[in-house]
């Protein structure tokens, strides 16, 4: 057999990110630039040194916890098009936390990030409960719930946080995922413990959902809800559980910023992207832990290597927002490529 | 200022907001209910934003006082097309329909911006010269209080707002056309077996989505942006989705819930002004929308059902 | 990529710069270079970024340099972004790296802290560190007279205000012009409104129409493309009744443009902010020698990096110009303090 | 002989599968010809086949000798093709009417011209005696309704060939015989009918020839008066076939279950359990006879837990289980056999193997402190499938991918296997082949003779004559009447069924 299934499955990911990098390449071209040149100040910039290395990977970080949050509540047949506001509170609250206690770090800092995943949950919570109980759609709650998160974070910010300022104050060292030791080894780059978290949280979820009896019935309930109930499983339950490890993952996501990338939060005029990428993120990774991961990985290293081409290529960094997105409609369309392999299997053998 | 003279100026006000809302959320209507999700909605009013923009700064001295009119045409002639890129995915190539509308919301602010720096070699475009302006209805508009709230200082687009729901409410529940594409929205393969041509009539309806989200798009620019750049298209499209969802799929329904939108805004705005709201702090105003949505659905909306087949790819003779 | 020639690839600090023993920046003009990182408005925002890369390019000019060969720029996506594109400049040698905007203090401060060799300068903020010059504005005095102009202006005895994001530097905005509208006359009214985003054009056009409905006339905005729709309001109002007296005044650059309406221009003035000069003119003490590391450089009335815009002669009056002036000398002078923030705005309102 | 459809040697592939091997079709004027096989035989392929739904890989169809190209139902229609599907293809929330006109609407100005499509729905219902409503939307109507609205949608069309796939399946005895009426009159006009269906005494009593297939491939055609039943089922499975199933008379001891006074409301808060008694003891089958809609599904739901009741009690050796959690109630020592295997009985998108621990997962030995032990879950599953004979590739397989008798036989695995003290067993052969029905029928009789109480739901009264010990009939939500199945008759039990109480219990 030419390509077995298994093989397939692993091959069209990247089949699609090539189709999409070369699709990207000629635009360039068609443009009048040197994809050879924009792609090597792409890759420079995500990679060039260690310095880019570790930023690409701080960038990384918060993408996996969003699209982690994404994918759960996916996996669970719901979309959470909240991630978004989740990370708001989740990053409004470890700062909060962070500037608000003097305490030892092994306890202000797990402190810290667990008042993060908690924002997040509640913020998920909202939705979960009203869909559970009273049937209303989750993508309406979840987008009223990012506006309603971005203004109340700066409101606090302004007025609880601190007296008037547009930012709060840095927080302790002690509940600082900053590390000397990770930025020394990246030429100062931001890089910082977060990514230990992103990736344990990772674990975390495939272990849920594949391994344990909750994640059992998660699953069951996003594919039927009927006979969930018939199996005994308590469907609201089940949904709103789904929704709050959702907003957790996301909160999780916001104290990577506030504890780890910025250590503080400041008036936002708008929405960070972090969530909405987070959608991108899960879709990519076909909703499973380890795509996620991988799917963050690459969209960090699009984004922080987009950067550079300007200044060293003169491509204009819109032109990777395209290719991102050609490669998801490529992963999207990913039963096209399989057919096109199955005719090839076929005509192979 | 009277109560009139305050909703006078409320009603007009709330639905400039509310009309490129309700153009959206009308194509948001026509995917959903021949079962194709458009989370692309987004970036469909993002290429009707730039399409309309780049079009009247184009051709404004080809097309004079008209421009505008014929800009909106233009971009609902491009949305629909760059709109084929979700149908192609979603319906031919099996795509889940949430990743190609994300992807869609992608593509179209990277095109957007790429072609705006390519073209005018900036972040955004300049401001269109002659946008759509408001106007009094001659004669209505002198009618007592009635005159005043609907018939002065109105655009012209928010009456083609209300309209053309009207008018695909009228398509979708009276003519044959809306039978059979509610059929494939609800049982894709019961609409095969009576020989209507399901794929047809997605590719249809997405088209229609992607046309009306350049329309929406276009009209917000026209009437409210004036220009192109990121900053235009900021989760108008998302509204219109949670519109379509709000309004149960249903074309008058979405109607309401982006006027709902509209006046929860306006109020949020206006409310600083009236008596009832002066001690109110600001934020409780800045939230008050969002919050009285969720509180209308928890409330008395409710469950809506979503057309059946939503979401789910028709692959013929699947079981 | 360094093997191809010409092109748009013009950087010779591009991936070369890594290596410290490459001559860093060999432009026409000995080895001085300088960058600057945009916030996410982007270097053509049509205000603050736009303008300090339009100093940037005038210093180019004078000193014989062009894009990427002794001056550039980053262009950020995001707030996290900033860190990783002043280093990235400071990996490309550049001797002077501009901040735009206060967003970037932080950023700004972090990166200066590990690079003492490099020169930095931040706008609209103050910065700590030795090798960081700090570039502000007296935007308060420009909105003074903005609030002069509107003062003069109103007919109706009612102007507005709307702001982008409630915070200090919009404040300061806010102060002053509240001061300058109150300075003429204390008894016309200012209604204040933030849209709480700088990209809420309807948002915008929402809050003009409430203004314009209760009878304000002349609303002065620093609120980025959330202004887009109080133009939109002001000209369609124009546009119904052409003796109708609304009026704009615009923000950080002349938006006459933006005004315009068939014949007339609904563009009272602008409150112009150049950061253009204050950009070049750091440049130029860094080139020398004499940068101002560690200070507050603080641009104003005085040194023209604040002013009013005169285009629309037609709308801003004679009279209006000559009492502009005269606030103008009282300010320079030093005879009047304009408030920054609304704490002082109380009490110079108190002292009138 | 002219045959007005003749299917020769078509060739259907599905990915992995020959569903129809050379399988020829030749049906003259004026008949009704059965297509008869085990379930997964073919059957409905090779009709979608016929209807224009899937293009074959081989083989020629002749419409009235003449070849065609039969590319989408819209072919089919022209050529007078109607089709009555398996699963019903209507929109639930379009009226009867709208089903009926879609895809060929008469206009006026541009609208649906609903007066005129009405009145042309209520003549024809008239004209063969459909007796439906026009404007009742489909989700409001009986499955029989639905049936004759799918008639009617092919006659609308001026179909003068008629394909029925498993008609009867769904339909309750009343229901079925006036189809068989509906069906004579039918012919009677000169309309030719295909009918696919497992009963062979419908084929029996109304076909005149008949045709079997049997994995893919095609048996021959037989005239039904030179047949009979049994040779019809062997045939088709390839050996013999028992039709009653033997079973001893039944020992019942102490009651298990015991239902007092119950009173149970549906979605729409109507009652349709209206003070319910009933008693089941341990070693005995009780066979609910009723026609649909007289409240049978809302008590197996109120027993299950799946539904709130409003008042009585509902006791398992004397333990109230009113109003308790599914969970409690599986708990407490109660299987379920779902009616609507797709809909309650499997996650489809679960393996197979998983949906077989769908209720006892939480448990050891198949998960411990919350995880999950897939290999004794995959050990128990392969047991299962073992002993129940599901055909299936292996217990990874999606249940999705499964036919229905081996989802149904999955399930019945399933519940049986957990030893329950009562087994709830709701139309437990819905829609399977002989072969399937026999195999299910015999482990339902062992179980009670293991001692354990069985509830049968059905609407098929041969299953509940067969099959039960003591029949209690259901009618306007309450039990009317409890007769044993040898002192009475279909016809009486129908009579019963219909709310007749002038019938003696027992028959005379
Ligand atoms: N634009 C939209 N319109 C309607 N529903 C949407 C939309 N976007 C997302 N959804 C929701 O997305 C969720 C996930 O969709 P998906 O089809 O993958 O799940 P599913 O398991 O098939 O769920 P369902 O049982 O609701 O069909 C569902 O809850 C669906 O209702
Ligand atoms: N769309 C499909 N894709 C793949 N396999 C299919 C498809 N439709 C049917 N099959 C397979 O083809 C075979 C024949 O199926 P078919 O539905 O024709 O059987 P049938 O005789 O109608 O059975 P039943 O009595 O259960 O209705 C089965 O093995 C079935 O699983
Ligand atoms: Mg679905
Ligand atoms: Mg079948």
């Amino acid at each position: 057999m030419l390509f077995s299934n298994r093989m397939i499955n692993i091959l069209i990911p990247i089949i699609s990110v090539l189709l999409g990098l070369l699709s990207g390449a000629i635009i360039m071209f068609f443009f009048g630039y040197n994809p050879v040149e924009g792609y090597a100040a792409l890759w420079n910039g995500a990679f060039g040194d260690s310095y880019f290395f570790g930023e690409t990977i701080r960038q990384v970080t918060p993408y996996i916890l969003s699209g982690l949050a994404v994918a759960f509540a996916l996996r669970t047949g719901l979309l959470n098009i909240g991630v978004e506001g989740q990370v708001f509170v989740g990053w409004l609250a470890s700062v909060w936390v962070g500037i608000s206690f003097e305490l030892p770090m092994v306890i202000h800092l797990p402190l810290a990030v667990l008042a993060a995943a908690l924002a997040g949950a509640f913020w998920g919570f909202i939705p979960g409960i009203l869909k559970a109980k009273l049937g209303v759609h989750e993508v309406i709650v979840t987008i009223m719930m990012n506006y309603i998160a971005l203004y109340i974070s700066n409101e606090m910010v302004r007025s609880v946080l601190t007296d008037g300022a547009d930012r709060t104050p840095e927080i302790f060292p002690t509940a600082s995922l900053a590390s000397e030791w990770l930025a020394s080894m990246t030429f100062y780059s931001r890089l910082h413990y977060g990514i230990l978290i992103a990736l344990f949280m990772a674990a975390v979820m495939w272990f849920v959902l594949n391994k344990t009896t909750t994640g059992f019935e998660l699953r069951s309930v996003g594919f039927n809800q009927n006979a969930s109930k018939y199996a005994g499983m308590n469907v609201s339950k089940n949904i709103v559980l789904a929704m709050v490890i959702s907003g957790a993952f996301a909160g999780l996501a916001g104290a990577m910023e506030g504890l780890g990338t910025f250590g503080y939060m400041n008036v936002k005029s708008g929405f960070t992207n972090i969530g909405f990428d987070g959608i991108a993120v899960a879709l990519l990774g076909a909703n499973t832990a380890l795509g996620v991961v991988l799917a963050a990985f690459l969209f960090g290293t699009l984004k922080i290597g987009a950067l550079n081409m300007p200044t060293e290529a003169g491509v204009p960094t819109e032109l990777v927002e395209i290719v991102i997105a050609l490669i998801i409609f490529f992963v999207a369309s990913s039963y096209i490529i399989r057919w096109v392999f199955l005719r090839f299997k076929k005509e192979g053998k | 200022m009277g109560i009139i003279d305050i909703i006078a100026s409320i009603i007009p006000a709330a639905m400039v907001y509310a009309a490129p809302l309700i153009f959206t959320a009308l194509g948001g209507v026509f995917s959903e209910r021949s079962g194709i999700i458009n989370i692309g909605l987004e970036g469909l009013m993002v290429m009707g934003a730039f399409v309309g923009v780049v079009f009247h700064l184009t051709f404004y001295d080809t097309f004079g006082a008209a421009t505008p009119w014929v800009s909106i045409l233009v971009a609902m002639a491009v949305s629909a097309l760059f709109a084929l890129v979700h149908a192609v995915a979603s319906i031919t190539f099996r795509a889940d329909q949430v990743v190609s509308g994300v992807a869609i919301n992608f593509l179209a602010l990277g095109i957007g911006l790429f072609l705006t720096k390519q073209w005018y070699d900036k972040g955004q475009t300049d401001m269109v010269e002659r946008p759509f302006y408001a106007t009094d209805i001659p004669g209505l508009s002198q009618i007592p209080i009635i005159g005043d709230w609907f018939f002065s200082d109105w655009y012209m687009t928010s009456y083609l707002a209300i309209a053309l729901a009207v008018l695909v409410w009228f398509i979708i529940y009276k003519t044959p056309f809306g039978l059979r594409l509610r059929s494939v929205g609800e049982h894709p393969m019961a609409a095969d077996t009576n020989g209507i041509k399901v794929y047809r009539m997605r590719y249809i309806a997405v088209m229609l989505s992607g046309a009306f989200g350049g329309l929406g798009g276009s009209v917000y620019a026209l009437t409210v942006a004036l220009n192109f750049s990121h900053s235009t298209i900021v989760g108008q499209g998302f509204m219109a989705l949670a519109a379509v969802i709000f309004g149960k799929w249903h074309p008058l329904g979405a109607l309401g819930a982006a006027i709902f939108f509209g006046f929860a805004q306006s109020l949020s705005v206006f409310g600083s002004g009236l008596p009832l709201f002066e001690d109110v702090p600001q934020i409780f105003l800045l939230i008050a929308p969002y919050v009285l949505t969720i509180l209308a659905l928890a409330g008395f909306i409710g469950r809506a059902e979503a057309p059946k087949a939503l979401g789910e790819p028709y692959v013929k003779g699947s079981r | 990529g360094s093997s191809d020639e010409g092109g748009e690839d013009q950087s010779s600090g591009g991936d070369s710069g890594e290596s410290e023993d490459s001559s860093g920046e060999e432009a026409a003009n000995g080895d001085f270079s300088v960058a600057m990182v945009t916030d996410v408005g982007g270097v053509d925002d049509k205000s603050f970024n736009q303008s300090a890369w339009e100093g940037l390019q005038a210093f180019g000019d004078e000193n014989g340099m062009s894009k990427g060969e002794g001056f550039d720029y980053a262009q950020s996506e995001s707030d996290s972004d900033y860190v990783t594109n002043l280093n990235r400049l400071v990996r490309q040698d550049y001797n002077l790296i501009f901040g735009i905007g206060y967003l970037l203090q932080p950023a700004i401060e972090e990166v200066a802290g590990q690079y003492g060799d490099t020169h930095f300068a931040i706008v609209d903020s103050v910065a700590e560190g030795d090798n960081i010059a700090s570039i502000t504005f007296k935007e308060h005095q420009g909105s003074f007279l903005a609030g002069v102009a509107a003062a003069k202006k109103t007919q109706s005895n009612q102007v507005g205000f709307v702001g982008g994001v409630d915070g200090d530097l919009i404040n300061k905005f806010e102060a002053g012009f509240v001061a300058g509208v109150k300075s003429v006359n204390p008894d016309i009214e200012v209604d204040v409104q933030y849209a709480e985003s700088f990209a809420a054009a309807d948002k915008g056009k929402l809050i003009a129409t409430n203004m314009y409905n209760k009878g304000v006339d002349v609303i002065y905005h620093a609120s980025g493309a959330t202004g887009n729709g109080v133009f939109a309001q002001a000209k369609d109002i124009k546009n119904n009744d052409p003796e109708a007296n609304v009026w704009v005044i615009g923000v950080d650059r002349d938006q006459y443009e933006e005004g315009s309406v068939g014949d007339t221009n609904v563009t009272l003035t602008s409150m112009v902010k150049r950061v253009d000069i204050a950009v070049q003119d750091v440049s130029t003490q860094s080139m020398n020698g004499e940068f101002p590391g560690g200070e507050v450089l603080e641009y104003g009335l005085a040194d023209d990096a604040v002013s009013i815009a005169r285009t629309n002669e037609e709308a801003l009056t004679e009279d209006i110009i000559s009492s502009i002036e005269e606030w103008k000398e009282k300010i320079v002078n030093g005879d009047v303090e304009v408030p920054s923030t609304r704490e002082d705005l109380e009490t110079y309102v108190n002292s009138l | 002989m002219d045959y007005v459809i003749e299917m020769l040697n078509i060739r259907k592939e599905f990915p992995g599968i020959v569903a129809n091997d050379n399988i020829n079709l030749q049906v003259k004027k004026g008949e009704i010809h059965a297509l008869l096989g085990e379930n997964g035989a073919g059957k409905s392929t090779l009709m979608n086949v016929l209807f224009g739904l899937y293009q074959p890989e081989k083989g020629e169809i002749r419409v009235r000798g003449e070849k065609a190209n039969i590319t989408d139902p819209n072919v089919a229609n022209g050529l007078g093709i109607g089709m009555v599907h398996q699963h019903f293809m209507l929109v639930d929330t379009f009226t009867v009417t709208e089903n009926i006109v879609l895809g060929s609407e008469p206009k006026k100005m541009g609208r649906v011209n609903l007066k005129k499509a009405e009145q042309e729905v209520q003549e024809l219902s008239e004209r063969y005696g459909l007796n439906v409503d026009p404007r009742a939307k489909i989700r409001d109507i009986s499955v029989g309704m639905q049936q004759r609205v799918e008639i009617l949608k092919t006659l609308y069309r001026g179909a003068e060939i008629l394909i029925f796939d498993e008609p009867t399946a769904v339909l309750t005895p009343q229901e079925i015989k006036e189809l068989i009426q509906i069906m004579k009159s039918l012919v009677s006009e000169g309309k030719s009918i295909i009918l696919i269906t497992h009963k062979l005494k419908e084929i029996m009593e109304v076909c005149d020839r008949c045709t079997v297939i049997r994995k893919g491939q095609g048996i021959g055609t037989v005239d039904v008066a030179e047949t009979n039943p049994t040779d019809l089922a062997s045939l088709m499975v390839g050996r013999e076939v028992s039709f009653s199933t033997e079973k001893k008379p039944a020992e019942p001891q102490e009651t298990y279950l015991s239902i007092k006074d119950l009173r149970v409301k549906d979605v729409r808060g109507v009652e349709m359990v209206k003070g319910l008694n009933l008693d089941v003891k341990a070693g005995e089958i009780v066979g609910i006879a009723g026609v649909d809609g007289n409240g049978q599904s809302e008590l197996i739901e109120a027993i299950t837990g799946l539904r709130k009741t409003e008042s009585g009690e509902i006791k398992l050796h004397d333990k109230a289980l009113t109003n308790l959690t599914p969970r409690k109630v599986t708990q407490s020592g109660i299987s379920h056999i779902p009616q609507d295997r797709h809909k309650f009985g499997l996650v489809l998108d679960f393996p197979i193997g998983e949906n077989m621990v769908l209720q006892s997962y939480y448990d050891k030995p198949f998960s411990k402190n919350g995880v999950m032990n897939f290999k004794n879950i995959y050990k128990k599953a392969n047991e299962l499938i073992e002993e129940y004979d599901v055909r299936t590739p292996d217990a990874y397989t999606k249940a999705r991918a499964l036919s229905g008798g081996n989802q149904q036989k999955a399930i019945i695995g399933r519940e049986v296997d957990r030893s329950p003290d009562l087994i709830i067993a709701a139309q437990p052969t819905r829609g399977l082949d002989v072969g399937a029905i026999e195999f299910i029928h015999q482990r339902l009789i062992e179980e009670r003779d293991k001692g354990r109480a069985v509830l049968l739901l059905s609407f098929e009264l041969e299953e509940i004559m067969n099959l039960s010990d003591r029949i209690a009939v259901m009618f306007d939500g309450q039990i009317v009447s409890e007769v044993k199945p040898e002192e009475t008759n279909e016809q009486d039990l129908g009579l019963l069924m219909a709310g007749n109480t002038t019938v003696k219990a027992g028959g005379e």
